[in-house]
C-alpha cells in the first residue's frame, strides 16, 4: 500500500514538474519585455539592463526556469509586471480568502450532495426521486455566472436586498471576518458542485444497491438502515471521493469566474486582472497554484480510494 | 450476464436447445438512438429546448432587422432605455436586435471547440487503450498534464498569450476536452478491447488502423456521444463564461456571454440586456445537458444488451 | 515637461505613469453652459426627493452640518502599489490620498478658479522669473509641529530633485531654487519666465510637508491624518485636529477600493459604501431611479480623443485627417457613449483655458465633404484603417464601437483591434498609427506641451509643428494675459485645422453617493466625489 | 445414491418445512416469468431444482425468502413456512407462516435465521470491505443469537469449524479477495447455517468453481444438510452435480415445473420430453452415449481411436463416407506441431516446456482447470500471444509467433474460436460482415463473391442464409457461437482451435455444438483442438488428450488410454471428482 502510495506521490510530482514547464513555456511565448513593461516607458537603458539581470531575463531559458522553479519552492514567485512587487506578497493573503471559499463551499456541498444523493438513490423511481434528477441535470448544466448573477439578483440587488451583493475587506479586517458576504459565493460554487455530487452518489449508490452482497446482506435479514450504512455506504466513498475530489479540484477553477463575479479578493480574481493587465508572472504564479491544488486534491482522493479499498490496502 | 434468470432479454427469447427451429425473426432489434431518445421525458424536452435556441441563434441574423427594426450595430437610443421590445444596450443598440445576432458564434465555437476535442480525444484514447503498455501510459500521463489545470485557467493562460481571438478560444477549449474525451474513449476502448471480436480481428491480421475504425469506434459511440453531448454543454458554459468575463469575444460582436458582461451592471434598470442572454444560455446548457443524459440512458440499454 | 516621473518603479505599468501625467487641472473659469447645466441637474435632483414617495427615510440637506461619523468611500482601480507620498499621485485613490492629507500652498476650486489654501498671496517679479509666496499664519503639521517656509522650501526641492523627480516635477521644469525669505515668505526663482506658475502650484501633487518628512509615516497638513493603509485595499483617515481651515465634519474617512465598476455600484446599493466615485454614465438613470441615491454629475474638461498618427499613411495627409474628423456625429458620440452626460467637442482641449477658442465653427458630421476629401486623398472607395483601443478609462473602447459604426457612412471601414491596457501602454506606445488616449481637465499650455511638441512625453500623434512650439514658448512667457491669449489662439487655429486629435467630447463625472451624505458640490476638475474634497462633507441626521 | 436418501425420500408430507403453491412472478414491464409453480421442502431432504438460463430457478429459489430483485414482482400464489416445534420465529400457532405480504421488518428477520441463502458468486456475494468473520457474526448480531458477544464468538468459531475452515482469530480477520473460490463459498455456507436455519436456498452455488473444489464444497453442503436436519433446495443447471447431491429432482422449463420426482425416478425413467433431452444432453464421462440434443442427427464420431466408435452410426455423414483420412499416429507427419512451448506473464510461468503434436483429422483435447494455462496454449497456437519461447510449426514449417508476421495462408490453415459467442462477434457489424473479414484479409475472393462463401458456411453451421445481415444481438447463444463456428470456416482451415466453446452455453445447446463440430470434423477432415475444462466431454470430440496442470503436460496420450489408466496424480483426482449422472 505504503508502494502504491508513494508512486501515486512520483506521479503527483512528474504532473507537477510537467505543469510548471508548460507554464512556464507560456512567458517565452510572449512578445515583448517584461522588465520595460514593469518599469514603463520612460526608463533609462541602464536602469532597464539593471532590472533584465535581477529579473534573469539575460539567461538562457533552461536556467531561467530552472530559477524559476528554484524560487517557486522557496515561495519566491517572480516580479509582477504590473506592481513591480513581489507575487508571493501579492498572492499571499489571496490564497487564504481563497482556501477559505473553496473550504465552505466544499463543507456544505459534500454533506449536502451526499445526503440528497443518498436519498434519491434509496427512493429510486419516486416522483421526488425524479425532481432531484431533473434538478440536478438543469444546475448541472448552468454556468457558475449563470447561478451566480441569478443569486445576486435575487438576494443582493432587485428581488430581496438582504446580502451584499459584492466581497468587501473593510481595513484591518479579512474577509472571512464578515460572514455575510461569503454567503452568496459560497453559495454559487456549493450550487455548481453539489448536482455532480449528487449525481455519483445516486448512481454509485444505486448500482451498489443492486449488487450481490447488498441483496445477501438482506437475504441475511440485516435490517435496511444497517444494509445501507454498512454495507452499501462504504462502497460508494471510493468512486464519490473520486468525484467529490474532482469537484473540489474544480473549485480551484471554479473561484476565477465566482469571485470575478463578487469582486472577491482571492487567487482568482488575482488571475483575471493579471490577464487583462498581461501581468504574465501573476499568471504564471496562480495557474502553478491551482494546478498545485488541483493535483493535490486528485492525490488525496487517490489515496482515500486506496485505502477505502482492502483490496490494495492489503497489497504489499 | 451473470444473473441471466433475470433479464428480461433473456427471459424473452430463451435457448431452448432446438436448433433445427427455423430462425425466427428478431423481437429484440434495438431501435434506432433518437427514437430511444425521443421516448424519454428528458430527451423530449432536451430536443425541444435545444432546438429552440439553435433555431433562434442560426436564424437570428438573418431575422434580427425585419423582426425587431434595427441592425445588431446600429444605434436605436441612448444607452439603457425602453426603446423597441427589448429596449436598448450599453451603447444604445436593441437588445433584441443583439440578442438574435447573438448566439451564432457562440454556438459555432461552441461546435467546433467539441468536435476539436471529440477528433483529439477519441483518436488519443482510442489509441491509448488499444495500444496498451508504454504507448498508454505515456499519452495518459501527458493527458494529466493538461488534466491538472482546471479548463478556465488554461484558458486564460492561452488567452495572456495568444490574445483573444476566436481560433485561440476554439483550439484552447477543444484541446482542453480533448483529454476528457481521450479518458472516456480509452475507458470504452479498453472495455471493447478485450471483447474477442478485437482478437479475433487481430488473429485475421486486420490492420490496426481498420480495428479502431471499424471495430473499435462502432461500438464505443454510446458513450462517446453522451461525452460529446456533456462536453457540447461545457463548451457553451466555458465560451460563455469567458466573454462573460471579457475574454472571449470582443466589442463590438453581438454574442450572449458579452452582452452579460456588457449589460449586467444596468440589471435592475434595463434587465432585458442580460436577462434574454442569460435564459438563452441556460435553456441551451440546460437542453443540451438534458439530450447528453437522455442519450446516456438510451446508450446504457444497449450497453447492456450487447455485453 | 523634462524628465517625467514615470522612472519610478511601481506603479500599474506605464498607463499609470500616463494617468499621472495627464491628471492635472489648470485654471479657467466656470462656463456658462457648465453653471446651466450645474443648477438643472441640481433641479432635477430637488425635484425627484420632493416628489418621491415617502421613502425610508428623509434627511434634511438643510439643517447645519452634523460632526462625526464615519464616511464609506468607494474607488475603483488601486492595487498594491498604491501611494500615500504626497508628491507621487498615480492613480485616483492616491489623488484621494494626497489631497485629503497634504495640504497646497493653491489649489483649484469647484469652479476651476485658482483659490489660495496655505499660501495667503503670490505674485510674480516684472518678467514673471520670480514668484513670491506669502504663508498663512500659524500654519501646523498633523503632528502638531509648525509648518515654516523652510518646509515649503523643502517640498519644492523634493518635488523637483533631479535625481528622483516627482509627479509634479514636469509642471516645474522651470524651477530654479526656492529661498524661504522669512517664515511665512518665499521666493521661487525659475531658469525662465513663466506667466503661468500658479496653474503648476495648484496640484494636489503639490501638498506642503516637513523638512523630515518620511513617506513611512506621513505627517501633512491637510483635514485628515493617516490611521491606516493597506494598499489596493483600504486607507482610513481621521479629523485632522491641528487643520488651519475649518475643521472637517467627520470623524474618519475610510477609501476603500474597488477593481470593478459593477461591484462598486453593487457596494453602493447593498449600502457597503456611502459613495462611489466615477459611476459609468449609462447608470445615472439606474441610480436616480432609487430614491435612496442621488448622483453628483460635475462637467470637466476631460476629453476621450482619438488619435492619428500626422507621420504615417495615411494619416500624414491632411485631407484624410480632415475626413476622419468630419466622419464623427459628435452628438451621437455623446449620446451613446456617454449616455448625453458631456458636451460636444470642437477638436480642440482645454474647455476651462481662458483662451478657449468658442468662435471656431463647431464641426460636425459631414458625409459628402468627408468623402470628397478622401476621393482627393486617393480613397474614392473609402478605405480601411485598424483601431488600437483598450480599457484605458470608462467609455473608451465604447467609443471606438460607436466611431466604428459612424466612419461606415463615410467609406470607412475600421476594423477595432482591441488590446489589454498594458499591451496598450507597452512597447508600442505612441507607436499605434490610430488609436485613443484620455486626459484630464487642464489648460492649453501644459496640456499642449505634454503631448503636441518634439518633446512632449505624451506625443500621441506625432505633431511636432516648430511654428506650434515657438507659439507656446513665447505665449508662456508672456505676462499680459491678452496678448498671451492672441498667442495661444495662433497656436489653437493650427492644430484646428491640421491636428491628429479627434476630441469629439469632454465627458462630465459622474459620482453617486446615498442621500445622506451631504456637502458634495459639482467640481470641474475631473476629479469624483467633488475633488476628493471630503473636508467638506457630512453625514445627514437620518429620520 | 445412500440409503440414507432413499429412506427420506418418502417421508411424511408433515415434515415439509416450506411449501410453494401456484406462485406467479411476472417482470413490472408484464412477462410473467414464473407461470404457477409447486414446490415442496422437506426437512433433511435437498430438492435439486435444474433448469436452463431463463426458465426462472433463480426466481422460484429467492421467492422462498420472500424476495423478488427489482423489477418483478409478486402476482398469485403462496409460499409457506411450515411450523417447526424447536423454531420460536417461524411458530404461528402451528398454523405455519406465509411469507407473501408479510411485512418487512418480520419477513427480515426470517431470512438468514429461519431461511438461509447460499448465493452463486461468492466473490459478489461476500462484502469485499468487511471481514469474512465479521461478515459471519453479523448474522449472529443481526437475529440475537445467545446472550453474549461470547456466545456468538463462539459460534463463529464453531461454524467455521464445521464448513472446513480454520477457526482462528486470525482467519477471521481476513478479507473476502484474500480467499480463493472455494473457501469464499464456504463462508457463504458458514453463514447460511451459523444461525441453525430450517431452509436453505442454494442457487448454483458452484458454478464456476473447479471440479475438485467444486467435490469439496458440494461434500460440505451434503454433510451439513444431513447433520442440521435442514429443507434445502439446490438450484442448479447441472444434472450430475444434482445425481450427486439430492434427494429429489424439479425440472424448470421456461417458468414452469414439467417434472418433479425422486433422482432415481427423474434420472432413469424421465416423463417429460424436455427432461429426457437434458438428460440426453449431458456429456457422458463414459461416452457411451451419442450427444444430441433434439434427437437430430446423432454425432459422428470418428473412428480408429475408440472401442466405442462403432456405435456411431445412423447418419449420413459417418465417417467412413466422407472422411478422407485415416490418421495413422506415428507414420503421418503431424500437422502441428508443438515443442517446448514456453510462456510467463511477469515472473509467474503459465507455461512450462509443453509439447504436443496434432495430426491432420484429429482431434485433441486439452484439458485443464481455471489457470492451467490452456488457453494462453491456445493461443500461442493462434498466435495472438507474440512471446513466447519456443516452436510452433505447421506442416514442418515454423511459425512466427505474431499472427501479423505470419504468411496469408497459414493464417487460414489454423482457426481459432472464442469461448465467449457474446463476445466474439462485433455487435454493431451484422453476421455477414463480420465472417466475410477472414476472405477480406486473405484477399483471395474477389468482393462480391464473399458473400457467397459466408452463405455457404453459414448454411454449413446450420444457420441458414437468412442470418447474413442480422446483427449479433438478434442471435441467441448457441446461434452466435455456430456464427464464431461459420467465421471460422470461410477461409477452410486445416485446423480449429476451440478455446472452452461450450462453457457459456447451456448443455443442450454444448451438446448440438459438439455434434456440430463432430459433423465438421468429418465432412472436412478438420484436425481439432478442444480446449475445455470438462472432462466429461473427452469421448465426445476427441481421439487423444492433454492434460494441462499448472502449466505442465501431466498426462497426454489416446483418451482411453488416459482416462482408464491415468498415470498422474492429477489426472487421477479430477476422474474421481468428476460429478455423473
Amino acid at each position: 500500500m505504503v508502494k502504491l502510495i508513494l508512486k501515486r506521490l512520483l506521479v503527483s510530482v512528474f504532473i507537477l514538474l510537467a505543469v510548471s514547464v508548460v507554464v512556464f513555456a507560456a512567458t517565452l511565448l510572449l512578445p515583448g519585455d517584461p522588465a520595460r513593461a514593469i518599469l514603463g516607458q520612460q526608463a533609462t537603458e541602464e536602469r532597464l539592463a539593471a532590472l533584465r539581470t535581477e529579473m534573469h531575463l539575460d539567461r538562457s531559458p533552461v536556467e531561467r526556469y530552472l530559477l524559476w522553479l528554484g524560487g517557486l519552492f522557496v515561495g519566491n514567485f517572480g516580479t509582477s509586471t504590473t506592481t513591480g512587487g513581489p507575487v508571493a506578497g501579492l498572492l499571499s493573503e489571496r490564497i487564504g480568502a481563497s482556501l477559505i471559499l473553496m473550504l465552505c463551499a466544499a463543507a456544505i456541498a459534500v454533506p449536502v450532495g451526499v445526503a440528497i444523493g443518498i436519498y434519491s438513490a434509496l427512493h429510486r423511481g419516486t416522483r421526488r426521486d425524479q425532481a432531484v434528477t431533473w434538478s440536478t441535470l438543469t444546475l448541472a448544466a448552468l454556468p457558475e455566472f449563470v447561478i451566480g448573477i441569478v443569486l445576486v439578483t435575487l438576494f443582493a440587488t432587485s428581488v430581496f436586498r438582504v446580502l451584499p451583493a459584492v466581497t468587501m475587506s473593510p481595513p484591518g479586517q479579512q474577509v472571512w471576518e464578515i460572514p455575510s458576504q461569503l454567503i452568496l459565493p459560497t453559495l454559487t460554487l456549493a450550487l455548481v458542485v453539489i448536482p455532480y455530487i449528487i449525481r455519483m452518489m445516486r448512481a454509485t449508490m444505486a448500482e451498489v444497491m443492486d449488487s450481490g452482497f447488498v441483496e445477501m446482506a438482506r437475504l441475511k435479514g440485516v435490517p435496511e438502515r444497517q444494509v445501507i450504512l454498512r454495507h452499501a455506504f462504504p462502497h460508494a466513498i471510493g468512486p464519490v471521493a473520486q468525484v467529490i475530489a474532482i469537484q473540489l479540484a474544480w473549485l480551484a477553477g471554479g473561484v476565477v469566474v465566482v469571485e470575478y463575479l463578487f469582486r472577491y479578493p482571492g487567487l482568482g480574481q488575482a488571475l483575471i486582472d493579471a490577464v487583462a493587465f498581461r501581468d504574465v508572472q501573476v499568471v504564471q504564479a496562480v495557474s502553478i497554484i491551482i494546478a498545485a491544488v488541483y493535483v493535490l486534491v486528485n492525490l488525496v482522493a487517490d489515496v482515500v480510494g486506496i485505502l477505502a479499498n482492502p483490496k490494495l490496502r492489503s497489497a504489499s | 450476464m451473470s444473473t441471466p434468470d433475470l433479464d428480461p432479454e433473456v427471459v424473452a427469447t430463451p435457448e431452448p436447445g432446438a436448433v433445427e427451429t427455423p430462425p425466427k425473426e428478431s423481437a429484440t432489434r434495438s431501435r434506432p438512438l433518437p427514437a430511444r431518445v425521443w421516448a424519454q421525458t428528458q430527451g423530449k424536452v432536451g430536443v425541444v429546448l435545444t432546438a429552440a435556441v439553435v433555431l433562434v441563434a442560426l436564424a437570428g441574423p438573418l431575422l434580427a432587422p425585419w423582426l425587431t427594426g434595427y441592425s445588431p450595430t446600429e444605434f436605436a437610443d441612448r444607452p439603457f432605455q425602453s426603446t423597441g421590445v427589448f429596449g436598448t444596450d450599453n451603447l444604445g443598440r436593441s437588445v433584441g436586435a443583439r440578442f438574435l445576432a447573438g448566439g451564432l458564434l457562440l454556438l459555432a465555437y461552441s461546435v467546433l471547440a467539441t468536435a476539436l476535442g471529440l477528433v483529439v480525444g477519441c483518436t488519443i484514447g482510442m489509441i491509448g487503450g488499444y495500444a496498451g503498455g508504454r504507448t498508454d501510459s505515456v499519452i495518459m500521463r501527458l493527458n494529466d498534464i493538461v488534466l491538472a489545470f482546471p479548463q478556465l485557467v488554461l484558458a486564460l493562460l492561452a488567452i495572456v498569450v495568444l490574445g483573444p481571438h476566436g481560433w485561440v478560444l476554439v483550439t484552447v477549449i477543444g484541446l482542453t476536452h480533448a483529454p476528457r474525451i481521450a479518458r472516456v474513449a480509452r475507458a470504452a476502448t479498453l472495455g471493447v478491447v478485450s471483447e474477442d471480436y478485437i482478437r479475433a480481428a487481430e488473429m485475421y491480421a486486420v490492420p490496426r488502423t481498420r480495428i479502431l475504425a471499424r471495430e473499435v469506434l462502432p461500438n464505443i459511440t454510446g458513450p462517446l456521444s453522451v461525452e460529446a453531448g456533456l462536453r457540447l454543454t461545457y463548451s457553451i458554459g466555458a465560451i460563455a463564461s469567458l466573454s462573460f468575463l471579457g475574454l472571449g469575444m470582443q466589442p463590438p460582436a453581438a454574442d450572449w456571454g458579452l452582452m452579460i458582461n456588457e449589460n449586467r451592471i444596468a440589471l435592475s434598470v434595463q434587465p432585458w440586456g442580460v436577462i434574454l442572454p442569460v435564459l438563452a444560455i441556460a435553456v441551451l446548457t440546460i437542453g443540451t445537458n438534458l439530450l447528453a443524459d437522455a442519450v446516456a440512458r438510451a446508450t446504457e440499454s444497449t450497453t447492456v444488451e450487447a455485453s | 515637461m523634462g524628465d517625467p516621473a514615470s522612472s519610478r518603479t511601481g506603479p500599474i505599468g506605464s498607463d499609470r505613469a500616463v494617468r499621472r501625467e495627464h491628471g492635472l487641472p489648470v485654471a479657467v473659469e466656470l462656463s456658462r453652459r457648465r453653471l446651466l447645466g450645474g443648477s438643472l441637474a441640481l433641479g432635477s435632483l430637488g425635484v425627484l426627493s420632493a416628489c418621491s414617495a415617502p421613502t425610508a427615510f428623509e434627511v434634511d440637506a438643510d439643517a447645519p452640518p452634523v460632526q462625526g461619523g464615519t464616511l464609506r468611500v468607494g474607488l475603483s482601480g488601486g492595487s498594491s502599489a498604491d501611494s500615500i507620498d504626497a508628491h507621487i499621485t498615480v492613480n485616483s485613490g492616491d489623488s484621494a490620498r494626497a489631497i485629503n492629507l497634504y495640504e497646497p500652498l493653491v489649489e483649484r476650486d469647484d469652479e476651476y478658479k485658482i483659490a489660495y489654501r496655505l499660501a495667503e498671496s503670490m505674485e510674480p517679479n516684472d518678467d514673471g522669473s520670480v514668484w513670491t509666496l506669502y504663508l498663512r499664519e500659524n500654519l501646523k503639521f498633523s503632528d502638531g509641529s509648525d509648518l515654516t517656509a523652510d518646509d515649503v522650501v523643502f517640498t519644492f526641492e523634493r518635488v523637483t530633485d533631479p535625481e528622483d523627480p516627482k509627479t509634479n516635477a514636469s509642471n516645474l521644469a522651470t524651477f530654479d531654487r526656492a529661498v524661504a525669505v522669512d517664515d511665512r515668505t518665499v521666493e521661487v526663482h525659475l531658469t525662465s519666465p513663466n506667466a503661468v506658475l500658479d496653474d503648476a502650484l495648484a496640484q494636489y501633487s503639490m501638498g506642503v510637508v516637513p523638512r523630515d518628512y518620511d513617506p513611512e509615516n506621513p505627517v501633512g497638513a491637510g483635514p485628515f491624518k493617516l490611521k491606516s493603509f493597506t494598499a489596493g485595499v483600504s486607507t482610513v483617515l481621521e479629523r485632522n485636529p491641528h487643520y488651519w481651515d475649518t475643521a472637517p465634519h467627520l470623524d474618519q474617512v475610510e477609501l476603500l477600493n474597488f477593481n470593478d465598476t459593477d461591484a462598486l455600484i453593487n457596494a453602493l446599493l447593498s449600502s457597503q459604501v456611502d459613495c462611489v466615485g466615477q459611476i459609468p454614465v449609462a447608470l445615472v438613470e439606474v441610480l436616480e431611479s432609487d430614491e435612496r441615491m442621488a448622483v453628483l454629475n460635475s462637467a470637466t474638461g476631460m476629453w476621450l480623443p482619438f488619435t492619428m498618427r500626422v507621420d504615417v499613411k495615411p494619416f500624414d495627409d491632411v485631407r484624410v485627417r480632415r475626413a476622419f474628423r468630419l466622419a464623427v456625429d459628435r452628438e451621437q458620440m455623446i449620446d451613446q457613449v456617454l449616455s448625453g452626460h458631456g458636451r460636444p467637442g470642437n477638436d480642440m482641449f482645454s474647455p476651462y483655458d481662458p483662451s478657449y477658442p468658442r468662435d471656431f465653427p463647431q464641426r460636425d458630421q459631414d458625409v459628402a465633404e468627408a468623402k470628397r476629401l478622401l476621393s482627393e486623398a486617393g480613397y474614392p472607395d473609402g478605405l480601411t484603417v485598424e483601431l488600437v483601443t483598450a480599457p484605458i478609462q470608462s467609455g473608451v473602447v465604447e467609443a471606438a464601437q460607436v466611431f466604428a459604426q459612424q466612419a461606415k457612412d463615410v467609406g470607412i471601414t475600421v476594423e477595432i483591434r482591441r488590446v489589454d491596457t498594458t499591451t496598450f501602454f507597452g512597447d508600442q506606445y505612441l507607436q499605434w498609427d490610430f488609436a485613443q488616449s484620455f486626459w484630464y481637465t487642464r489648460n492649453f499650455l501644459p496640456q499642449a506641451r505634454n503631448c503636441a511638441t518634439a518633446e512632449a512625453p505624451f506625443n500621441e500623434t506625432a505633431w511636432t509643428d516648430q511654428e506650434f512650439t515657438d507659439l507656446l514658448d513665447t505665449a508662456q512667457a508672456e505676462l499680459d494675459e491678452t496678448r498671451r491669449n492672441d498667442l495661444i489662439r495662433k497656436a489653437q487655429q493650427r492644430l484646428y485645422d491640421d491636428g491628429g486629435y479627434i476630441i469629439w467630447g469632454f465627458a462630465n463625472q459622474v459620482d453617486a453617493y446615498q442621500r445622506y451624505v451631504l456637502g458634495l458640490r459639482e467640481n470641474s476638475t475631473g476629479l469624483p466625489l467633488s475633488g476628493y474634497t471630503f473636508r467638506r462633507v457630512w453625514l445627514g441626521e437620518v429620520s | 445414491m445412500s440409503g440414507v436418501t432413499a429412506e427420506r425420500g418418502w417421508r411424511p408430507q408433515r415434515d415439509a418445512a416450506l411449501s410453494m403453491r401456484g406462485l406467479r412472478v411476472a417482470a413490472r414491464g408484464g412477462a410473467e416469468i414464473l407461470h404457477g409453480v409447486d414446490l415442496t421442502l422437506t426437512r433433511g431432504e435437498i430438492l435439486g431444482l435444474v433448469g436452463e438460463s431463463g426458465s426462472g430457478k433463480t426466481t422460484a429459489g429467492l421467492a422462498c425468502l420472500g424476495h423478488f430483485r427489482s423489477g418483478l414482482a409478486h402476482t398469485a400464489g403462496s409460499v409457506r413456512l411450515e411450523p417447526r416445534p424447536a423454531s420460536s420465529e417461524a411458530d404461528d400457532g402451528g398454523e405455519g407462516l406465509e411469507l407473501m405480504g408479510l411485512p418487512t421488518d418480520r419477513l427480515r428477520r426470517l431470512r438468514g435465521s429461519c431461511v438461509a441463502y447460499i448465493p452463486q458468486d461468492p466473490a459478489l456475494s461476500l462484502n469485499p470491505v468487511l471481514r469474512v468473520g465479521e461478515q459471519i457474526r453479523e448474522v449472529l448480531d443481526t437475529h440475537g443469537y445467545g446472550e453474549s458477544t461470547g456466545d456468538r464468538d463462539a459460534r463463529v468459531e464453531e461454524v467455521l469449524a464445521d464448513v472446513g475452515l480454520p477457526s482462528t482469530a486470525e482467519y477471521r480477520r481476513k478479507w473476502p479477495h484474500q480467499l480463493s473460490g472455494g473457501q469464499q463459498q464456504r463462508i457463504g455456507i458458514a453463514m447460511a447455517f451459523a444461525m441453525f436455519p430450517d431452509v436453505l436456498i442454494l442457487d448454483e452455488p458452484t458454478t464456476g468453481l473447479d471440479v475438485s473444489t467444486q467435490s469439496h464444497v458440494l461434500d460440505t453442503i451434503r454433510s451439513m444438510t444431513r447433520q442440521h436436519d435442514v429443507a434445502s433446495l439446490y438450484i442448479t443447471h447441472d444434472l450430475a452435480v444434482v445425481a450427486e447431491l439430492a434427494d429429489r429432482i424439479a425440472v424448470m422449463l421456461r417458468g414452469e415445473l414439467v417434472e418433479e420426482g425422486t433422482v432415481q425416478q427423474v434420472l432413469q425413467a424421465p416423463e417429460h420430453p424436455y427432461t429426457r433431452r437434458l438428460l440426453d444432453a449431458v456429456p457422458d464421462l463414459a461416452g457411451r452415449k451419442v450427444l444430441t440434443a433434439t434427437g437430430q442427427l446423432p454425432a459422428a464420431r470418428p473412428s480408429g481411436s475408440d472401442a466405442d466408435g462403432g456405435k456411431a452410426t445412423g447418419g449420413a455423414t459417418a465417417p467412413s463416407e466422407t472422411g478422407p483420412r485415416e490418421p495413422e499416429p506415428g507414420r503421418e507427419a503431424p500437422l502441428l506441431e508443438v515443442k517446448h512451448l514456453r510462456k510467463s506473464y511477469g515472473r509467474t510461468p503459465v507455461l512450462q516446456d509443453v509439447g504436443f503434436s496434432l495430426r491432420t483429422g484429429e482431434s485433441t483435447m486439452v484439458l485443464g482447470e481455471s489457470g492451467s494455462g490452456k488457453t494462453t496454449l491456445s493461443r500461442c497456437v493462434a498466435g495472438l500471444i507474440e512471446d513466447y519461447e519456443g516452436s510452433i510449426a505447421l506442416n514442418g514449417k515454423e511459425l512466427a509467433a505474431s499472427t501479423r508476421k505470419r504468411s496469408n495462408d497459414e493464417r487460414q490453415e489454423i482457426q481459432y474460436i472464442f469461448q465467449s459467442p457474446f463476445s466474439s462477434l462485433n455487435p454493431r457489424r451484422s453476421i455477414g460482415q463480420s465472417l466475410s473479414v477472414p476472405l477480406e484479409m486473405s484477399g483471395k475472393l474477389p468482393a462480391r463473391e464473399r458473400r457467397g462463401v459466408v452463405e455457404d458456411a453459414l448454411d454449413s453451421v446450420r444457420l441458414g442464409r437468412s442470418f447474413h445481415d442480422r446483427r449479433p444481438g438478434d442471435l441467441s447463444g448457441g446461434e452466435r457461437q455456430r456464427a464464431a463456428i461459420a467465421r471460422a470456416l470461410v477461409n477452410a482451415p486445416s485446423v480449429l482451435i476451440c478455446d472452452e466453446i461450450t462453457s457459456a452455453l447451456d448443455v443442450s445447446v454444448q451438446a448440438s455444438i459438439i455434434d456440430l463440430l463432430n459433423r465438421l470434423r468429418s465432412e472436412r477432415g478438420l484436425a481439432l483442438l478442444f480446449v475445455t475444462h470438462n472432462i466429461t466431454l473427452a469421448r465426445h470430440v476427441a481421439d487423444r488428450i492433454v492434460v494441462l496442470n499448472q502449466g505442465v503436460i501431466v498426462d497426454s496420450g489416446p483418451v482411453d488410454d488416459v482416462l482408464e489408466n491415468p498415470t498422474h496424480d492429477y489426472t487421477r483426482e479430477l476422474l474421481s471428482n468428476v460429478p455423473t449422472l
